[in-house]
């Protein structure tokens, strides 16, 4: 067991690292704070580099990297608080036309020429018991009806993969529909570069990618698990950059004329913050290379990952921002940003208290009838 | 120990609910024309004050001639409860109401009275308060916006920072260096600075919430100059009536801090019913939980507070006061932080308005908003500082 | 409201504080703990200041003060971590007898010549629907049959307080048990000062105190909100006991050539536990006014005060053991008697967490089935 | 990254296990006679360490003289995760084999290391670790006890504090100040005492749990006199070797940690679903959750300790460590105190004898009993200190 990035995997991380911090500045992000702007020349930046390419497999004209790699570029996409298209497109998009063999959307991802989402979430819910949204057959051709909310970049999606019930044999399925034949509503809220969106759907044209039947609900967890750890990976991106800026901040701020992170209740904290950091991507890495290696613990790890990003972006977000003093609280200052990418995290790809209660059924804690 | 208040403190309570009832300001009008900041008075809310302090319930405590009716502490205590539960605001300028005219009346001359604090009293004129600085924070020590004397005139330069309702107030009571050479804490003056002095400049801090209606602002002053007779009190005496000012209504203040928790609290329980349909048991379970321990720490908040306030009024010390600068604002924060989390997507969303910053819970933006109080006015490490310090004895580092 | 001690009742708090350091010094509850020393000589003088007779009614020849007062006595005897003989007779029997209207039992209370306790939990569950010993009745006598555990003071009670179940009808009865009809098996454990046991009735000789009918459970809690207002109080001060050693301690321990005192970590620590100690005790005082005034909310009140006191145990427990190092750990110090009294009293009369569900349940936050 | 080790470990692995299959002491060899310190052989316990070390199994990462067969960092990580799962201990005498053998190894003389370490790698004597003192506690700039020259002895006086095993080691591997003018860290020199030297008296530390069979140990010197050549590499250089002595293995300590919790989870797991029956729904949920809360920390630690462990064995650098203890210390008295909360009136009771000390669970003494790790070898605090400090580059005080 080696947890570690290997040397390649960690020129990769730097590399995307590197690339953000010159083509997704804190202005950048701003402007989709104050200008509506939705990343549209990040987009293409991106596009250009073949990042959308990344886990796209060779066989559709993709890089066919594995999903270690996927994960590193939710994490660094965190780290620069990026709007969120290319996230939804890799970690959200990409598995679910992997899982139903769309070369041929797959290869328009590859080309940059198709951005899209998952739209599973219904009133706030991200778990498959609560899909409303139906999708009815009429010969071959299917159509959606239902709303879907908090879309993660639903607002620069071309294409949605749709999860929905078959009311005749009550399985959820998963298709796809084009964004023109959708409703979407924008909602920029906390933190407008997350491109939220709810979409409502009125017997759109769907396309099918996976069949509602007895097998659909594994192959969708094969779709979501990757989706939660990136996003997971996402926020500790966020939280990683936010206690880096409060610890240097904390290493010049005086106060009564002493470094204020010379103070030992401060010391304290520090240390209890990058252990939350560390801790959170000991677990999201973990659930990274059990995906990547399609371990067959893969269905608790997305679970340990998201709760663990919940406990970090809990604390990150907290002390970050206390320490931070009221400069922390001033939307001049850039920290924000990442403040609002941790903590909107938490409520998109399921909470942490969900996928605890998840957790809890499958260690066999719940009992009949508990749920 | 005792729960129930005497029968001429009801008494009390019943009078002033009947004049409330009759005179209150219309929800509609306040609803219309809601206060943008703190140092910002509406139409009604002008009218208000001034119906309150005509009729001696502006400040019960007080003389008649200044608003109030020599009530005691008990029936402060009682009456501020009343217009909490009324829903009706004491004041839209708190700093004006609570720190500033009383400082005034403190130490001012009779003509800075009648020009400062009673317009203020009134109605008639709001006031801001000048202390924090980019580089001092909760450390007036190092103040450095200096006035220096030249003939019948003040010039003041430098730079005040968090300066709730600058941009709306008619004046600012702001605390400047008269002495560089002295040393600290001393050397520091008040100085009463019409907000429409030339080369006074406020520029309005957004905030990382509501940035629609920011109510903080960075005050510049390049050369503005104020007459001589501005000075409150003594040349350099400013760091002993800050002491005084910042500690006026003190045993009060928690009343504010667990009145408005037990708002909040209340919108939590109702907020918790309309989640609970949509989760699961287990998560039911969690979520009750979550809320009934926010629940006790309101019911604490409140135990806490009126056992420091029973001390106050027996003459005795109140330790509690540290304690609940630090803990109501800690729990305010939680509370939101819970309210946000069980949420859903819909914590995501962002309001607008300074009128709906209270009433919005449920959303992350209400959270972010809650750290107002655990930054400003001395922060939750500083009052664990003092606690340890001056309440348990804890040697100094 | 004022939830301050008046005069009257500080004096009589500073009177048990004062008593109780002369006459139950830490070396008598050593005695107990390695002599199995059950507290006899402090129980005769205890008897010699009256202290018994306190709760009892005057109409019963007690003193006939109010439930604040108990609490007090219930508070200074957590900060002597004193035996329990006088702890359950105080808060637990006599406010069975009051509620029985049982004089006769009272006055002999009152004299010194009865102790005694409620035996209510079974299986370490402090719930009456979790009550399966019966109650039979064969003409105008009861008997009773089952096994309490945790009954504090069991060791020395000579009157058991039990409630049973009376199978025909299903409702839940109180009933008096003289030690002689009972097996009281000694359960020394962690806290031996507790005088902790378990005690099994066959077909015990009962007398009834509150028949087994629709207002018994009503009438119950008008016994278990005291007594479990008065063992929360009592962990809090044993609590503030534990947090004065500490403070001092902190005061004159040195390390690398300073009071450790001085350092901020440890300094906020020590704001945090004064915070826990302030506001358990003032929960605890606003339970103990409002039971005492019989105040509509006493159902609540008991259950706020018995949480608060067990977040105050850990917090206190674990901070008051861990600032003090090596030297806490050790037998020969004093301090391990309140850290286990402290920790011990979670386990009874209800635990934090079932204390917070039943608030649950009473704020409406409980769907019909989750109980 | 990767989750499998490779063919070769895994090969590697498969030899250690069936030899321990043959040649492991038997389950009730160790039962009926149990280890009751940390510094006590029983004889099974010294057959095993003598078959450890002839087979080459003893410490895999030494040459075959010294009882191991020079493996590879990531074989003796799969070396010791195949022991802890076989339920065998390594040793008896934790700090003989971790820390005392390898420093007369690495700093002593061939004599000290054919008269000391051998015979405690060979399973014929056991020794314990004299550092603390009762005025020093984790500070070992502050030591007192002295050594002082009288022609060919060391005469030592002083007294050590919290010496684990002390009643049943054969000799002490002591720190001691051999320049009382130097100061601090210089002036300490390390000194092999054996424990039947006249003048040496041991008088066991009772703890608050378990205090029938206690391990540590107060140790007074009272003109103990011990040949001059039992001096442990050069006068004067005790700083620079303790360093050296705590950081053997170190990287492999947070393996011990893990492993330990991971039992104690697994334990929590059965214990949980023996109490969930009795109790409520809402219950139930709060009690899940307390211990799924704690399965993600204990499969966090291994995470992290595997990371640490990839960046070791990869030369790099492995901050983890410093997080390593106060973490897992911490979690397993976290994992500890969870279990006691829901385990009812059935928390209270206690056990008897040291080799159930770790086998029980669900008692508020399991609790207490797991302060050892956060108090000892550097607290908690200590530890954080550390990591700011040193991991986070935060300014001292």
């Amino acid at each position: 067991m080696d947890l570690e990035l290997s040397d390649e995997q960690a020129e990769l991380r730097d590399n995307f690292r590197s690339v953000l911090e010159d083509c997704c500045s804190p202005a950048l992000v701003r402007a989709a704070y104050e200008e509506s702007d939705d990343g549209d020349s990040l987009w293409r930046q991106q596009v250009e580099l073949g990042w959308p390419s990344l886990a796209v497999p060779e066989t559709a004209g993709g890089l066919g990297y594995g999903f270690v790699e996927t994960a590193l570029l939710a994490e660094e996409l965190g780290r620069a608080a990026a709007p969120a298209t290319l996230l939804a497109t890799t970690s959200q998009l990409t598995p679910a036309l992997v899982e139903a063999d769309d070369d041929e959307a797959l290869a328009r991802v590859a080309t940059g020429s198709l951005r899209g989402t998952l739209a599973l979430s219904e009133k706030g819910r991200f778990d498959l018991d609560s899909v409303a949204t139906t999708a009815r057959r009429q010969g071959e051709r299917w159509t959606v009806t239902g709303t879907k909310d908090g879309v993660l970049a639903g607002a620069t999606a071309d294409l949605f993969a749709v999860a929905a019930r078959d009311p005749e044999t009550g399985f959820v399925g998963l298709f796809a529909i084009e964004q023109t034949d959708a409703k979407v509503e924008r909602r920029p809220g906390l933190d407008p570069a997350l491109l939220l969106a709810d979409v409502v759907f009125t017997s759109s044209p769907a396309r099918l990618l996976i069949a509602p039947d007895a097998d659909a609900e594994a192959r969708i967890a094969r779709i979501t698990e990757p989706a939660t750890v990136a996003l997971a990976l996402h926020m500790v991106g966020a939280c990683r950059n936010i206690f880096e800026q409060t610890l240097a901040y904390a290493k010049i701020r005086k106060q009564y004329d002493r470094v204020i992170g010379s103070f030992q209740a401060l010391k304290h904290r520090f240390a209890d913050m990058y252990l939350e950091v560390e801790r959170a991507t000991a677990l999201c890495y973990f659930a990274a290379v059990s995906i990547a290696e399609d371990d067959p613990e893969r269905g608790e790890v997305a679970h340990l990952a998201k709760a663990a990003a919940g406990d970090c972006q809990r604390l990150l977000a907290e002390d970050g921002l206390q320490l931070h003093g009221g400069l922390g609280f001033t939307w001049e200052q850039d920290l924000h940003f990442w403040l609002k990418r941790a903590k909107a995290g938490e409520v998109l790809c399921g909470t942490s208290a969900w996928h605890r209660t998840a957790l809890a059924r499958r260690l066999g804690l719940a009992s009949e009838g508990d749920a | 120990m005792k729960l129930q208040f005497d029968d001429a403190t009801l008494a009390f309570r019943d009078e002033f609910l009947a004049w409330l009832e009759k005179n209150r300001p219309a929800a509609e009008e306040m609803e219309t024309d809601p206060a943008v900041s703190s140092a910002h008075a509406p139409d009604w809310a002008r009218r208000w004050a001034r119906r309150m302090f005509d009729a001696g319930w502006l400040v019960p405590g007080w003389a008649p001639e200044l608003g109030g009716r020599n009530a005691g502490a008990v029936e402060t205590l009682v009456y501020l409860e009343a217009l909490t539960e009324a829903g009706v605001p004491r004041t839209t300028n708190p700093q004006g109401l609570g720190i500033i005219s009383p400082s005034i009346l403190d130490y001012g001359r009779p003509d800075q009275v009648e020009e400062f604090a009673m317009p203020v009293l009134r109605g008639e004129l709001t006031a801001c308060l000048g202390m924090s600085e980019p580089d001092a924070g909760s450390d007036l020590a190092n103040l450095k916006t200096a006035a220096v004397r030249d003939g019948d005139e003040w010039v003041l330069n430098g730079q005040k920072v968090w300066t709730s309702g600058a941009a709306y107030a008619d004046f600012c009571f702001l605390f400047c260096r008269t002495d560089p050479d002295a040393r600290k804490h001393r050397g520091i003056s008040i100085i009463l600075v019409p907000m429409d002095t030339p080369g006074l400049e406020v520029k309005p801090l957004k905030e990382i919430v509501h940035p629609d209606t920011p109510d903080l602002a960075e005050v510049f002053l390049d050369d503005v100059r104020v007459p001589i007779e501005n000075l409150v009190g003594e040349e350099n005496d400013g760091w002993r009536m800050a002491n005084g000012s910042l500690a006026h209504e003190r045993s009060m203040v928690w009343l504010d801090s667990v009145l408005a928790i037990e708002r909040s609290m209340a919108g939590l329980l109702d907020h918790a019913k309309a989640w609970m349909p949509a989760l699961t048991p287990a998560e039911r379970a969690l979520a009750a939980d979550d809320v009934v321990r926010l629940y006790i720490e309101t019911k604490a908040l409140r135990a806490l507070g009126y056992r420091g306030f029973a001390r106050f009024v027996k003459g005795g010390n109140a330790p509690e006061q540290a304690l609940m600068k630090a803990y109501s604002s800690e729990t305010s924060r939680d509370l939101a932080r819970i309210a946000s989390e069980w949420n859903g997507t819909d914590a995501l969303h962002t309001t607008s308005g300074r009128s709906n910053r209270r009433r919005a819970i449920g959303g992350i933006e209400g959270y972010f908003n809650t750290f107002g109080s655990t930054i400003s006015a001395g922060s939750s490490e500083i009052q664990r500082n003092i606690i340890a310090e001056r309440v348990l004895g804890l040697p100094r580092e």
